[in-house]
């Protein structure tokens, strides 16, 4: 029983670590992916901006549309 | 004469066991719930239905022969129809809010400790006579708090297949009171002034940034936690098939056919674990009970790191949104946004908790991953 | 040189038996059948199909590594198509007619005399020369009289396999043949002003006790009838999606895409189960006439009880709407209303004539529970 | 044969027997959901009122949607 | 600190071998290709993906247990998923063109000269130190001439699994590469007077004789190519529910949902041959540079024999759409018809290249019988 | 190695001829289908031209119809 305990203490200990770095680490990757599209995007100007204006749109259309999407979501989906 | 015999003693009247009849009474309240309660109606219809087949006496649904035996080994067995809900909702999951503000990941991450405490929790409560839970069984209780049903499946299935039925449906029944077990938990530990936070507007994420994301997630699990590559695996393949554009068709049928044809059998497949032998145990009970407090912990330290960021933070970060660190996709994030609408009725907190959302699905993914490397 | 004589001896001209280009023949009859006369296209098609392909010589599909005998394996000896089917049919079938004139159930009841007289006469077959049907091929041969092909098919693939194929084909042949076989008994049995008997309206059906029917059904047959369950268990969970209101999109995915994908199997499947030395015998003779016989018998019975009901009864009943009973939804019920036209052109028995046709469903799948029961 | 012939009959008429009890307890158990659903419905009138509109509608209407749906399931289905 | 460790050596940092590196690195390269470049993202997508997940070293995807084996087992080995993806390629093909024209069926046949001469080359190839192909070897790397996916990977499963990966991936890249692989050769090989051929109406096919031609291309086969009747088969089932009309439903759903579900576990199963030990060698830039010339070879017989018979034909007939006969539906059709503009602006080719386009199709499926027959 | 190039080259031969052979059949059988067609709605007239009306449209919608539906396979599809 002791040695359960200490044993479960251990792997909470190391699962909350594990869990911490590796979305840290994911994070990370997510700044370095931001900088990385962001320059590769830098040189092809015409196409973002029609990419962006595709992507961007009316911001509270796209947030009805969201809220819409995540609505018909949650209607439908566990 | 002789054939009425015959008949009569194949009725089941006279083979019913009383832990028959009190499961099927099991499965008739997960129908109700699943009805006219609407919780997860889409698993807790077939997981219900399931129950009451697998234990009628001489219809044999779950042995050699009949279907649900079938269904359970070919689908539940192996793993595969978890994994491939999970490519499903992968299909149907948008990062957008996430890519938007990476460091609600990190919410994601915090609301897993009600994955690791629950773990410690089930182990102490060995202490308490009649019951003995493993490393293994404690670890698959304890994903209940992931609260993300494919995951917990998937990793009950591995490490503890006899807890499986009540597993699911702790973790399928959680996922449906979200909106009664989080709230007061949120208003405990926040203020009002805390719940009002307005949050700035998210910006727009380009098409190149969310193609790169699954593949950057999978590449981080392959590297560091091949254990969780089948569920990450499989979610990243279901959401880049979603972004990727290319594949419309595929995705579709991903989001709906695939899933709906997997749910009816995984469904299915969980009822037929519901038997009187492997549910109406005390274990059950402390499953329940251990089930409520790693979705309370997971709710509490979400809320706590959300706090930590906003004092840290120069952008202003409303801490209700670590609550919507545990997953329960959307469900979680609907009541993150309805008692931040409570404090401040102009604050709609909806796509800021998606961010905390689908990190905690990831986060979860991650936690089954370094359990399986653990204890598996 | 050699090479072409390999090619030449790998061409089935000499390998060809007379069996197999009879067989041949068969199939292609059914594909004509299904294409030009329409008869239950939806099976008679991958069917016919399926015995071409399974009478090709060299070609092995129905050998191991043959892809029909895989399909056969994998959906029919583990019942697991039939059953899928019949939860798709559950899933589009409405109980409303029945709820609002529960009576009618006995006219399903009735019906199924087809079944049991049909048995009797199996056996009786017996005392002429070349016919040696056990009970069990004599009870997979009466189902025919259910008019219902994913029972026939499950039952047989039970008590019977080697007739499978010739009992599917009767099965779905015959329930084409409603339209033809119906009406002269139907017209035999009844005056013109028993024919031209208006109907009261049907009362509404409320959605719980929607809900509820299906359950009932399951209840009761758990209970008396455990055999019967996987069929009635089936339709029964279908049919609990569809009325549910909380699962749409899993009763959608069971009426659509789930029963097609098993559909175009289950026809192939049965259409690998014939081969010559399995149908090419006096035996199929035998169960196209018995098959013939258990529609009449269960037309007449289900007319005749419901002129039974109508004179005990205050409310005025058609006669014509006994005939439903049999089952071959909805073609019985569209036969019953042109029938009704005929002898009064005001007379619409469509809805009345849906009450006994669904009941002829479970009444089958009853049947086919009792038969397994006695002699499975 | 005479013995073969003799369990048939014993089959038919258990059979036959045994069909019309259990539609027969199908058809009680009916009439015991009718009238506990409608003593259920009972204390809810308001929801029920809007329930009942909801299902009733025009009979015409829905006789014709039904014969529509049983047209399109002929056309379609088995 | 133990459970650090443990948790370490679960990683896949120490475990990396260079193959599965470079193995990952082939697998992002596809997934490139099928989303930036749109080299038929539908297969090459899940195939790279596929590629990624079997090398992550600790996963156990591709050993038993792990879901790209039980995917590899169940459709793969058992030669199911390309035969399914066959049928609904025969449920999307329409024979209209090939009907109004039936000549171009000669086209169709030409063009598989790309595949027979392979298998020569292939042989020759042993020449060179580091190659020995075997003649089953040979004839599965020859069958990407066929420019038809499923058909290789049918093949190839049969004669040389270990090849498979290597055969899927050129033959789906060099489909994709039509459009670059083809123009030089066709310009090579015509005059410009030639290309500008125009070419007359087609007539109007009916409905029955697009009902009968999948059937009489059926009896032809199972009479003189039994070998090749599970492709050809499966493919005419599929174009017989099209064209029947009588079971839409079911020609629907093995259109998309089915053809789609098979789609996403092939790509994912063929991707999980991509190992390292098998993909990594001499052998497949032999298979690579084979498939090139396998394309070459096809596109240049099949403009040849369209320049013989627009010589012997009195109607005019472009000799561009011979090139449409390796099939690559319908790729190598609208190339056809892009060349065809160039010379002339008014020349729209497209209709006439679908006819020797869907009898590459039949071609190949053919030539895939005769391997078999031959060398299986 | 000689032995099996022979064997390569004869089955080259062989697969070519028997393709070539094959698809001749398949021609023929195309031919004799379409004068069986023909003959057989010869005396279905009235039928035949409703068919025929359905069938033909305008030829030029027709194509267009085609060409959109290979554009969209070509987008969907492998
Ligand atoms: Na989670
Ligand atoms: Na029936
Ligand atoms: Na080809």
């Amino acid at each position: 029983m002791q040695q359960q305990l200490s044993e479960a203490l251990t792997i909470m200990l190391t699962g909350m670590i594990t869990v911490f770095v590796f979305l840290t680490l994911l994070l990370l990757a997510m700044h370095g992916l931001r900088r990385f599209v962001g320059s590769e995007e830098q040189p092809t100007a015409a196409r973002t901006t029609t990419t962006k204006h595709r992507d961007a749109g009316h911001s509270g259309q796209r947030i009805a549309a969201i809220t819409a999407a995540v609505h018909a979501y949650r209607r439908e989906h566990e | 004469m002789d054939r009425l015999l015959t008949l009569w003693d194949s009725t089941a009247l006279s083979a019913f066991t009383w832990g028959q009849a009190a499961m099927m009474f099991v499965g008739a309240l997960l129908l109700y719930l699943a009805i006219s309660r609407k919780f997860e109606p889409l698993l807790l219809l077939p997981i219900g239905f399931g129950a009451i087949l697998a234990n009628i006496p001489l219809a044999g649904f779950t042995e050699p022969g009949g279907i649900l035996y079938y269904i359970y080994v070919v689908g539940i067995d192996t793993g595969v129809f978890p994994l491939l809900i999970f490519m499903g909702v992968g299909a149907m999951t948008d990062f957008g809010p996430l890519l938007a503000n990476p460091r609600t990941l990190l919410l994601g991450a915090a609301a897993q400790f009600g994955i690791f405490a629950t773990l410690f929790g089930a182990i102490a409560l060995n202490a308490v006579p009649g019951f003995d839970f493993s490393l293994q069984d404690a670890s698959a209780i304890a994903i209940i708090g992931g609260a993300d049903g494919p995951t917990a499946i998937f990793l009950a299935s591995k490490l503890s297949p006899d807890l499986l039925g009540a597993i699911a449906v702790a973790a399928y029944s959680y996922m449906a009171l979200v909106p009664i077990i989080q709230p007061p938990i949120m208003r405990l530990l926040t203020t009002k002034e805390e719940r009002a936070v307005k949050m700035e507007q998210l910006r727009q994420i380009g098409r190149r940034e969310k193609i790169l994301f699954p593949l950057a997630v999978l590449f981080l699990t392959l590297l560091f936690l091949p254990t969780a590559t089948p569920l990450v695996g499989m979610f990243c393949l279901g959401n880049l098939m979603r972004e990727a554009g290319v594949v419309e068709r595929l995705s579709k049928t991903a989001q709906n056919e695939l899933i709906n044809i997997v749910t009816i059998f995984l469904g299915l497949a969980v009822g037929s674990k519901l038997s009187a032998s492997e549910f109406l145990t005390l274990e059950t009970l402390g499953i329940l009970g251990l089930g409520a407090v790693a979705f309370s912990i997971g709710t509490a330290s979400g809320v706590l790191m959300a706090k930590l960021m906003a004092k840290l933070s120069t952008a202003p970060i409303n801490p209700l949104i670590g609550a919507a660190g545990v997953s329960a996709v959307p469900m979680a994030a609907r009541v993150v946004n309805k008692v931040g609408l409570e404090a401040n009725q102009n604050n709609f907190l909806l796509m800021h908790a998606m961010g905390p959302n689908v990190a905690g699905v990831l986060g979860s993914a991650v936690a089954a991953g370094i359990l399986l490397a653990l204890v598996g």
